[in-house]
């Protein structure tokens, strides 16, 4: 079996391409691609240490379950801001998107 | 351990054999088929009259709705799945819980088809 | 240290799968292949949770990331149209962000990979338990007054208020 | 030693080890022995299932069907085949390449991969997952992808529109397919497809819970877009949907696609509802038992082709309403009655016990509870029903008689005009 610090270093590195989605792309719809991508890795940390360190515990796998929820609720009403925008605005790029500024 | 370790390669296996079998006839389409391809034959297909516009026409947001009540049921079942498995061990506290959850969504419901969410208009 | 057989061999088809993907989704200039890249990468990492025994969480990932996530994705893309006008795909600071990222990824390797803070698995000798905890254990957890049957009531909660927050957000009101 | 080479598929392995092959080796010829056999079982079924359904519409429709190709027509298909293959395969212009060509193979990997989870005898089964049913639910999840991949990359905007209401209608489906399947789940306390057959041996799941069966069979006919809800082909209206730009092979993929998955949804209906492999000596002779399971898929199939060329095609928003606003409160309608049921037969302590539950009497007092309770969901259904169905005639016939008033004072007015 791989150890436990290579499924770690996959999830570091599945988060840190997230995080850089996150500040450097305009779209916003790419936007929040890039943070389900940073649930799944938090996914694969949860699950990766459930198995090595506490396989008996069910906290992992339940963890795991409830990022899934986080991540549906994210992606339905991300989404819909990104469509209600779209339609006010005709546009998805962030930075065009400034109505709290003023 | 070692039989759940087994029925898994089976289906690595399967997952990385299997798509052979629908390509096979494809590759030996191309081998055989003609190539006779033209500017006009390749034109998008829109009932014999030239393509107008952008392909990427504006959808209606009903589509997006749809997905949006699904996505929050097939969620649900992540929670259900477990539950219903369980369900011989549990007591009958577990019944009130998954009833409260099941209600608990089954409201989203209601409120979608009170809203006409769920119209295809 | 790391004996090459067969569960390594996957172990490395999946890690691609899931990095090479996310590489994807963030340097895709078509977003309708930076969705598909998500569901690659998905994919690859329902693959390492079948091989860190939860393949419900597998079966969970591919139903609602690639099921339901991915498409609800795609009809975004498509109801906003953000396919055509993609000229700058990142916006000005994207090599701050990129140091930022790296500088990251730095930190998080040599904290998992490295015992600089205490012992953390990389040692070869690590025994893994045969015998993990079953999904109907996941059940009889999730209603278990001591456990997380306020958590699993509030993700019915959740679910709901998403829903019907959705639906006023993306309704059109005309 | 031939005692035990005697049944090659089950133990391959052990047999090519006593003649000196490395275990492991030997473990993966196995498996990739069961994998070529159960990949491609399917698609030399489908030739003959296409060759049946042409048969038995032609039948319906009081014609002869495929009669020249071979005896009865049965080479009919392969001659499309054939002709399929040396088709001219056309790429429009403006596609997505990589994903038009990928698209069909995805679809048809959809539903061979399901094959791998059906327990054909008691001893045979690709892979005995221990969340088997959730596994077929989750790759079935991936045809709806691949519609949407075919209906994009086609770069045509009815391919794209025809995708759009596909996905739409096969995630509004799977949402009562899955309701139902948790009531399964529950009374065999396991999600793996064969634990699922054995807990049948005493009585099968559609004398326990008709009402999940029938939202099971009802969201597995939208699935596969069979009548009355072919909405994805509607060759009268719509020619065709999101496969509108395919040609030649890739076609062919698709449409043999569409009669295997029916076929495949066919089958797990009988693995879920009707008992698998189950049956006289199906235990003690295995080839029975696949027999058996062949005769079950038959007798479920073949209604539904009849369906398919009776019925007429219902209209896209009434297919969406019958499923929010009937099938999926029904099927959490379904669940909540049937935990209650359950778990009142195990307080009163009338359930059977593991030990006897392949005895078919000591499943007599649950099947009797539960039987009460779908009673009891389904004349609410069927009330529901009713009224809604009265009310909507109501209106509509309210409607009409007010159209056919308005169009009668239209032409009494020149009248009263001109007595003025």
């Amino acid at each position: 079996m791989v150890p436990l610090w290579m499924f770690l270093v996959v999830s570091a590195a599945v988060f840190c391409i997230g995080v850089y989605g996150v500040l450097s792309r305009r779209n916003a719809v790419a936007i929040l691609m890039s943070i389900e991508l940073m649930l799944n890795a938090v996914n694969i940390n949860l699950l990766a240490f459930w198995r090595f360190v506490a396989p008996q515990n069910m906290a992992g796998q339940a963890f795991a379950a409830f990022v899934f929820v986080v991540a549906a609720a994210e992606a339905a009403v991300g989404l819909a801001i990104v469509i209600a925008v779209y339609r006010n605005r005709r546009s998805v790029i962030v930075e065009d998107v400034n109505l709290l500024r003023g | 351990m070692t039989a759940a370790v087994n029925e898994w390669a089976f289906i690595g296996v399967f997952m990385s054999v299997a798509w052979i079998l629908p390509t096979l006839p494809l590759v030996v389409s191309w081998l055989f088929r003609p190539r006779r391809a033209n500017a006009i034959k390749l034109q998008t297909y829109e009932c014999g009259v030239e393509t107008v516009g952008d392909t990427w026409v504006q959808f209606k947001v009903q589509y997006y709705i749809y997905g949006l009540v699904f996505l929050v049921f097939d969620v649900e079942l992540v929670f259900l799945f477990p539950w219903a498995l369980a369900y011989n061990q549990l007591s009958f506290f577990a019944f009130g819980a998954g009833l409260l959850f099941i209600f608990l969504l089954a409201d989203a419901l209601i409120y979608a088809w009170r809203k006409n969410a769920l119209e295809w208009a | 240290m790391l004996e090459l057989n067969a569960s390594t061999l996957v172990f490395f088809i999946f890690a691609v799968l899931s990095i090479g993907g996310a590489l994807g989704v963030v340097m895709s200039r078509n977003l309708i292949h930076g969705a598909l890249f998500l569901i690659v990468s998905l994919f690859g990492g329902a693959g390492l949770f079948v091989l860190l025994a939860a393949p419900f969480m597998a079966a969970v990932q591919v139903l609602v990331y690639i099921g339901a996530i991915a498409i609800l994705i795609i009809f975004a893309v498509m109801l906003t149209r953000s396919m055509t006008n993609m000229r700058e795909v990142f916006n000005r600071q994207w090599w701050v962000s990129a140091i930022a990222a790296v500088i990251l990824l730095a930190v998080l390797i040599v904290g998992v990979a490295l015992p600089v803070w205490g012992p953390n698995g990389t040692q070869g000798d690590m025994v893994l338990s045969e015998t993990t905890a079953t999904i109907q254990d996941l059940g009889v957890a999730l209603v278990d007054g001591n456990q997380f049957v306020l958590p699993f009531e509030l993700a019915s909660l959740l679910l709901t208020a998403a829903m019907v927050g959705a639906i006023v957000i993306a309704r059109d009101n005309e | 030693m031939p005692e035990v080479c005697d049944n090659i598929i089950s133990t391959l392995a052990p047999c090519l080890v006593q003649s000196g092959t490395n275990p492991d080796v030997a473990q993966f010829i196995s498996i990739l022995l069961g994998v070529a056999l159960i990949a491609s079982f399917p698609l030399l079924l489908v030739i003959f299932l296409i060759w049946v359904e042409r048969k038995i519409a032609a039948r319906v429709q009081d014609r002869l069907g495929p009669n020249r190709v071979g005896p009865f027509g049965l080479f009919q298909n392969i001659a499309d085949a054939l002709k399929l293959i040396i088709k001219e395969d056309i790429t429009p212009a403006g596609a997505d390449r990589l994903i038009f060509n990928v698209a069909p193979v995805i679809a048809m990997l959809s539903v061979i991969l399901i094959w791998a989870v059906v327990p054909f005898t008691p001893y045979n089964i690709g892979a005995d997952l221990d969340i088997g049913v959730l596994y077929f639910v989750a790759i079935s999840s991936i045809g709806t992808l691949a519609i949407m991949m075919a209906g994009w990359s086609s770069n045509n905007k009815y391919a794209l529109l025809g995708a759009f209401r596909v996905v739409a209608q096969l995630v509004s489906y799977e949402v009562p397919m899955v309701l139902a399947l948790l009531v399964p789940v529950m009374l065999a306390s396991s999600m793996s497809m064969q634990d699922m057959a054995f807990a049948q041996l005493g009585m099968w799941f559609i004398v326990l819970t008709p009402v999940s069966a029938f939202i099971f069979y009802v969201s597995n006919l939208a699935e596969t877009g069979r009548a009355p809800f072919d909405l994805i082909e509607a060759e009268s209206e719509l020619v065709a949907g999101y496969n509108i730009e395919y040609s030649g092979m890739k076609f062919g993929l698709f449409m043999a696609n569409e009669f295997m998955h029916a076929f495949t949804a066919n089958l797990l209906f009988a693995v879920i509802f009707l008992g698998a492999w189950a049956g006289p000596g199906a235990t003690s002779v295995p080839i029975l038992g696949f027999a058996y399971l062949m005769i079950k898929t038959a007798i479920v199939y073949v209604p539904s082709l009849i369906l398919r060329a009776t019925v007429p095609r219902v209209r896209i928003d009434q297919m969406m309403a019958f499923n929010w606003k009937f099938l999926v409160p029904l099927a959490i309608v379904n669940v909540i009655v049937i935990a209650f049921v359950l778990k009142l037969v195990q307080v009163l302590g009338i359930a059977p016990s593991p030990e006897n539950a392949s005895d078919f009497v000591a499943n007599i007092p649950q099947m009797v509870a539960l039987l009460l309770g779908n009673a009891v969901i389904l004349a609410a259904a069927f009330g529901l029903i009713r009224g809604t169905v009265r009310k909507e005639r109501l209106t509509e016939a309210a409607r009409l008689a007010k159209r056919v008033q308005i169009e009668g004072e239209k032409e009494a007015l020149p009248a009263t005009v001109a007595t003025h």
